[in-house]
């Protein structure tokens, strides 16, 4: 049932993908984007991720693509409206990506991972997370924790230092 | 299993690149990065629950690449804002005052 | 002081004289550097006759050869350990004989340009250069050593160069001077490597343990050592060394076939051509030979080359001569022919029949006297009448009464007519044709003797007798005292030298029994010079050019081409403008230009080329990068796996 | 700190004081000041080293015959030491430079573009030749040397004329190319003596100690040699020596004709047929060879060249490849004769760019055939190009007569490694030059000099004579003054000056051509002097190679 649902969901979010980046137009790309995104939080819960799926849609789907949407609304520009890459372009994206793709996926066929494995039951809830990205321990994450949110804090005014408008 | 998870996001990763490598727009290439993002993300979490079921490590990790992708898109917006604003175009392909 | 012991001082006075008058005295005055030049040179003269007087009151022990001294000597070059150039006056016969002339005719020469070249731009730059051709020919005289020999010989080449194009805003004077210059350094090449060759083998033959205290393998001495000559016969190089050697002396005596630049030689100022062009500069080259005759006689071979082209010189310039009517290049080929008697002398030579030598020698010396005194007294003429053509002369007779007369002296004496100087000289050198049983060289000699006859009465005729053929000539009046005095001594000289017994003092080998004059020589040879000035009478007595075009369209052809020279200067033009520069320099250069240099270039055209095609991947584009990112990413994992499996 | 270093600190300090000097105009005389400091520094350590080493001769080491020896270290770790040290070769070496770039200080008294950086490039680049020649550790001469090759490119390109830019580049890669060359090899050597020893050291006496393995010899021999060969203009790597001569201001041609190419041969004799004495036998022959090409193939080409510049620097090309040919003939008289040669050359061809530059000064051509009689209105720059064609002739009396016949015989006396048929043959090719550099010295000098003067401005240059005109009355300071207003007209040849109304030579300028026509000539007369100098360490090179 699970694997079902997994292959039904992983065609449509590929597919999804694929008309992200084929799209003429760019808010329409936003939107698959999001469909996308939200098809990713359907495999965390899968995965048993429940909190991370979460915090997929809350973030991902309800902040950067909210946020890429309105950027696309400013800066509509009417060249660009329609994004219609050249062939050459797109022939050479096609290799490149592809070439990326079978190549790896070649390697990984050859490497242990290919093999099938039993699943374990897992039983990690929130609270683990939590202790995870707050323990000052050799395992935990507090750290990197710390430095993201100075990232985050920075990046905040970095965006509007450099978004404003420039003083007359 | 775990290689047809491994696979899903390398199908998404490699859409992602096919994105990079030809969106001229530049919130196209933001876009397609995102997707590049999410697939490394679902990987993390994927290894997480197949190799190391026990711990979060890579559902961490996959918090992370959240937080910053929110940052770079951020950082990104604003750039692209500013830079409209001088150029009237997000088109990066016309975007090569550094090369000279 | 005596000047035995310091001989140095007779090279030393014309250096000396031309620094001061080049450095300091030149910039001031032009008559005070004349001056002094004369002066100093006159003191270097006095000091030759001293030294001549005090060596030949030597005891002198029998024997041909008198003993050589080496009262100076310094070192001036260290080649390595054992092969040392020293720097000295040699004292012997034939360098004192050298020193006596040089510093005679150099001096009488001085004297009369002080009048000659008055006015003339430059005055005080010509006795510069006179100074410093006196002092390296006097240095190339007193030689103990073959490199020194080179050292002056350039120095001489190049002040005779330097006077050759005194008046240096005379194409044909720049052109002339830039002539001698190049043949006679083409000829110096030779004289280099024969250097080259002597320096090696002699220090192979002293390290061989022979001639080990006949001093360094470039002095004279050991080229004189009979064993060293032995061994170095025995290693087959002294031939060949020594025709190298010969062909530096045929380079500086005008031998054939570098014979080309000394009529062009002329268009110096004409004092020049008699110090330099006659007695004394052109004759370093025999005096060259005689210095290394010991070793010339120890290879007939290279002997016989002296012989043969002394010979043919002398009769293909006595023949060309005869058709000139430039005054000084008539003058010119007489001395070319002279020198190739002197050579041809001393090629008949050998040591045990010595006599060609002294004769060569003898000849050298009396030569010297009348040469400068023909060229001296053409210089009058050509300064009265400023031409040098014959035709255009005429009828000085009774206008240039003294320089006539001294000129007739010296025609005479040319011509080998009793009691003149030329008559002795030219005696012993068809006797010891006779003794040596040189037969061909004989007859040569003798036809050569009326050739030279005829054509110097030629223009004897034609210069002073006739009427005055130009406006120039009818208002011809005699030159200076300044002038006569120099071409009176010289004629005194020219009458009186040949009654020198020279063998007794210039000899070499074993003693020569006899110094009279020899009746079955003396009487042929007058008889030639007769006929030949009786010739020369009628034809040209009157200077009327009819009487001649008879005889002239006789030869027809033959005398265009002499009359040309034998097109000799074409043919050199022809090898050295459209062959050497047109099929070497021209190529070379496009060479360098386009191949050698297009290399270069096309080096860096394909470097530019490179980074040029280069930058199209640099676009600027950050999507380009990625493409090649990511095909890089893909190529290196694929190349990274297939090795690690 | 020893007196060698002073060597190289003085003109470095000049160069500071010349940086430093607040007023343009006192410029020259600071670097004239500074020059002569240096002139006189080289005569004390000249009496010096004469009191030292005059008198040892024979069988010595060059560890035993360094003089003044100034050692410490530098980089410990990489073996790389401050080691300066003086022998006879270096000694003369230094003369010559300290000579040469005393009067390139007066040949460009009267540069008038950017003088501030003219002269502190000029002076650091001569700190650089300074410190080539005294270094003895590898790593230091390395780094000297690229202090003095890298100033020219700057100096042609900045004060440079005509195809500068190109000339310029052209010169430096070349030479840079070279440097390569040398590098690597200079490595090479470093590494397999440091492995086989296990003291890693740059130091060349201590390099000498060691035997490097034959087949290695081979390869890192010509590779050195043809370095440096690229800055003694061997050929086929000489190309870069005529355009950038040309191209080059006066004292800069100087100084590169004079002194950089110097450098090669120095380099060549010094490191590479010192260090390697195998490598040296077996390539000897091959670079005689090469370098019998360079002296006939320069004097050939230089018959054709119609820019005085030009033809003296494929003369230069000719006589350089005399320095290499007697380096390669590896005996006594054909090493001396070409330390006597780079030294003769050096003043020589320094004397020759200086008169060009004075005489391009006053007619602003340099194109042979448009010049004439010029003797007749600067008779003192006649004779003095007249003595240095003739000392480039090779006239006794001059020093390159010297040098040449040192090499000749070198060449002719060959040595026990090779053919004497070969060499032999080879000198007397070589020797040939001696007739064709007379033909082109006295073609070119003659049409320059003797003969009418040309007549110009006859009909339609009424303007050019009128604007012209002053050129005469204003004496030498006018023809200088109007050099930068006429950079344009320059290019169009002689047209617009009246040759005629030309002027002799300033007092500098007498002083410049006396002081260097005096060394030709000391030189020439008295060779005993510096051949004492130069024999006593020839003999280092010469045992090893036995």
């Amino acid at each position: 049932m699970n694997e079902t649902l997994f292959y039904v969901l992983a065609g449509l979010s590929v597919f999804g993908a694929l008309a992200t980046v084929m799209t003429v137009h760019i808010l329409r790309s936003a939107i698959y984007l999001m469909g996308v995104l939200c098809l990713s939080a359907s495999f965390y819960v899968l995965l048993g991720a429940e909190f991370l799926a979460g915090i997929q849609i809350l973030v991902y789907v309800g902040g950067i693509v909210v946020l890429l949407v309105f950027a696309v609304m400013l800066t509509r520009s009417d060249d660009l409206d329609e994004d219609r890459p050249t062939w050459p372009r797109k022939i050479v994206g096609a290799v490149g990506a592809l070439s990326f793709f079978s190549v790896s996926a070649w390697l990984l066929s050859q490497s242990p991972f290919a093999e099938e494995k039993v699943l374990e039951t897992s039983n990690v809830d929130i609270k683990s997370i939590g202790r995870a990205l707050l323990d000052t321990g050799s395992n935990g994450y507090v750290l990197p924790f710390e430095v993201v949110s100075l990232l985050l804090l920075a990046v905040l005014i970095a965006g509007i230092v450099i978004a404003r408008k420039e003083p007359q | 299993m775990l290689f047809h998870w491994v696979l899903l996001s390398l199908a998404l990763f490699s859409v992602g690149i096919y994105g990079v490598l030809t969106r001229r727009n530049a919130v196209g290439l933001l876009i397609s990065v995102e997707l590049m993002l999410n697939a490394a993300a679902i990987n993390l979490v994927v290894f997480n629950r197949y190799v190391a079921p026990a711990q979060v490590d890579g559902q961490v990790m996959a918090i992370f690449v959240m937080a910053l992708a929110a940052a770079e898109v951020l950082v990104g917006m604003a750039i692209l804002v500013m830079l409209f604003r001088k150029r009237k175009s997000a088109d990066v392909t016309k975007m090569m005052g550094l090369r000279h | 002081m005596s000047i035995i012991e310091n001989p140095w001082i007779i090279p030393a006075l014309p250096l000396f004289s031309f620094l001061i008058v080049g450095l300091f005295i030149r910039p001031v005055s032009g008559k005070l550097a004349g001056i002094f030049g004369t002066l100093s040179i006159f003191c270097a003269m006095v000091a030759a006759y001293t030294l001549a007087w005090q060596y030949f009151s030597l005891d002198h022990h029998g024997g041909g050869a008198r003993s050589a001294l080496l009262p100076f000597s310094f070192e001036w070059l260290r080649f390595m350990k054992g092969m040392t150039v020293n720097f000295g006056v040699m004292v012997d016969s034939i360098s004192v004989m050298m020193l006596t002339v040089v510093t005679t005719v150099s001096f009488l020469v001085h004297l009369y340009s002080t009048s000659y070249m008055h006015g003339e731009d430059g005055y005080g730059r010509y006795f510069t250069y006179l100074s410093l051709f006196t002092f390296s020919m006097l240095g190339l005289v007193v030689a103990p050593n073959i490199f020194q020999m080179y050292v002056f010989w350039e120095l001489v080449g190049v002040s005779s160069f330097l006077l050759i194009g005194f008046y240096y805003q005379k194409p044909a004077a720049v052109s002339a001077s830039k002539k001698a210059f190049i043949v006679t350094r083409f000829a110096d090449l030779g004289f280099l490597i024969g250097i080259l060759v002597l320096a090696y083998f002699g220090y192979q033959v002293q390290l061989g343990g022979v001639g080990v205290n006949a001093g360094q393998a470039v002095d004279f001495t050991f080229l004189s050592n009979p064993e060293v000559l032995t061994k170095l016969n025995e290693m087959g190089v002294l031939t060949l060394a020594l025709i190298l050697v010969y062909a530096g002396a045929a380079g500086k005596s005008a031998m054939f076939p570098l014979h080309i630049w000394l009529p062009d030689a002329m268009e110096g100022p004409t004092p020049v051509s008699a110090l330099i062009h006659a007695a004394t500069m052109v004759v370093a080259g025999v005096y060259l030979v005689a210095r290394l005759f010991p070793a010339f006689s120890a290879a007939p071979n290279a002997l016989e080359v002296v012989a043969v082209v002394g010979l043919f010189t002398s009769a293909f310039a006595a023949i060309i001569a005869c058709t000139q009517d430039d005054i000084k290049r008539v003058l010119a080929f007489s001395t070319l022919s002279q020198l190739g008697y002197m050579m041809f002398s001393l090629g008949i030579a050998t040591m045990e029949e010595p006599l060609g030598y002294t004769a060569a020698m003898f000849h050298l010396y009396t030569h010297a006297f009348f040469k400068a005194l023909l060229f001296l007294g053409a210089g009058a003429v050509i300064h009265s009448v400023h031409t040098n053509d014959v035709w255009k002369m005429g009828g000085l007779k009774s206008k240039m009464p003294i320089t006539h007369f001294t000129f007739l002296i010296a025609v005479l004496a040319i011509a080998g007519i009793w009691p003149l100087a030329g008559f002795f000289s030219k005696d012993e050198i068809l006797s010891a044709a006779l003794e040596s049983h040189r037969y061909f060289h004989f007859y040569g000699g003798l036809v050569i003797a009326g050739l030279t006859a005829f054509y110097m009465a030629r223009i004897y005729f034609l210069t002073f007798w006739g009427k005055a053929r130009s406006d120039n000539a009818s208002h011809a009046h005699e030159a200076s005292a300044v002038i006569l005095i120099p071409l009176v001594i010289l004629s005194v000289l020219s009458c009186t030298t040949g009654w020198i017994p020279f063998a007794h003092f210039v000899a070499i080998g074993r003693e020569l029994p006899h110094t009279g004059i020899n009746m079955a020589v003396a009487i042929p040879g007058t008889l030639v010079a007769v006929i030949g000035l009786l010739a020369s009478f009628f034809l040209y007595r009157t200077g009327d050019a009819k009487t001649v075009d008879g005889l002239v369209s006789g030869f027809g052809g033959l005398y265009r081409v002499i009359k040309k020279k034998f097109y000799f200067d074409e043919i050199y033009l022809f090898v050295t403008h459209k062959i050497i520069f047109r099929f070497v320099a021209t190529p070379v250069a496009w060479f360098d230009r386009n191949v050698v240099d297009g290399g270069v270039n096309l080096s860096g055209w394909t470097t530019r080329k490179a980074g040029y095609f280069l930058t199209l991947m640099q676009t600027g584009q950050l999507q380009t990068y990625g493409v090649w990112f990511v095909l890089g990413a893909v190529v290196v994992s694929t190349l990274f796996w297939m090795t690690v499996n | 700190m020893g007196i060698l270093s002073w060597l190289v600190i003085v003109p470095f300090l000049t160069t500071v004081a010349v940086i430093a000097t607040p007023n343009p105009k006192q410029i020259r005389w600071v670097a004239l000041f500074g020059t002569g400091i240096q002139l006189i520094l080289t005569a004390v350590v000249a009496m010096k080293f004469w009191a030292l080493a005059g008198a040892e001769t024979g069988e010595h080491s060059m560890a035993t015959h360094l003089c003044m020896v100034e050692q410490f270290d530098w980089f410990k770790s990489l073996g790389i030491q401050y080691f300066l040290g003086i022998d006879g070769i270096s000694m003369s070496m230094v003369m010559l430079t300290s000579v040469i770039i005393f009067t390139g200080v007066l040949a460009s008294w009267n540069v008038e573009n950017r003088t501030r950086e003219f002269f502190a490039l000029l002076l650091v680049l001569v700190t650089g030749v300074f410190g080539v020649f005294l270094s003895f550790d590898l790593f230091l001469f390395f780094t000297f040397y690229e202090v003095a090759v890298l100033p020219m490119y700057l100096l042609i390109g900045i004060w440079g004329t005509g195809p500068k830019e190109y000339s310029a580049m052209k010169l430096t890669l070349m030479l840079m190319a070279g440097s390569a060359f040398i590098l690597v090899g200079f490595l090479a050597l470093y590494h397999t003596a440091g492995q086989s020893t296990g003291v890693y050291s740059f130091d060349l006496t201590k390099m000498a100690a060691f035997q490097y393995p034959t087949e290695m010899q081979a390869w890192v021999f010509p590779m050195i040699f043809l370095g440096f060969g690229v800055l003694g203009a061997i050929y086929p790597f000489h190309t870069w020596s005529p355009d950038g001569h040309a191209s080059a201001p006066t004292a800069v041609s100087m100084l590169h004709a004079g002194v950089l190419m110097k450098l090669g041969g120095y380099g060549a004799l010094r490191i590479a047929v010192y260090l390697l004495p195998e490598g040296a036998k077996e390539w000897a022959l091959f670079f005689m060879g090469l370098t019998t090409i360079n002296i006939l193939y320069g004097a050939f080409g230089a018959i054709r060249q119609k820019d005085l510049k030009y033809f003296t620097a494929y003369s230069s090309v000719s006589h350089c490849g005399v320095v290499l040919f007697g380096i390669a003939t590896l005996n006594m008289m054909g090493l001396k004769g070409a330390v006597l040669q780079m030294f003769s050359h050096g003043i020589m061809t320094g004397l020759f760019f200086a008169l060009i530059g004075m005489v391009y000064g006053r007619t602003h051509t340099r194109i042979i055939p448009d010049m004439g009689g010029l003797a007749k209105v600067m008779p003192w720059l006649a004779v003095c190009f007249y003595i240095a064609g003739l000392a480039s002739l090779g006239l006794p009396g001059f020093s390159g007569f010297v040098a040449e016949s040192h090499v000749f015989m070198g060449g002719f006396f060959g040595n026990a490694w090779h053919s004497s048929t070969a060499t032999r043959t080879l000198t007397i090719l070589a020797a040939m030059s001696i007739v064709v550099t007379a033909v082109y010295v006295l073609r070119g000098l003659g049409t320059v000099f003797l003969g009418p003067i040309p007549a110009y401005h006859e009909g339609s240059h009424h303007d050019a004579q009128g604007t012209h005109g002053t050129h005469g009355t204003h004496g030498a300071h006018g023809a200088h003054g109007a050099h930068g207003a006429h950079g344009a007209h320059g290019a169009h040849g002689a047209h617009g000056v009246n040759l005629a109304k030309l002027t002799d030579a300033t007092f500098t300028e007498k002083l410049t051509t006396g002081i260097l026509i005096a060394c030709l000539a000391l030189v020439g007369v008295f060779p005993q002097f510096m051949i004492n100098l130069i024999e006593s360490s020839i003999y280092p090179i010469l045992n090893r190679l036995h």
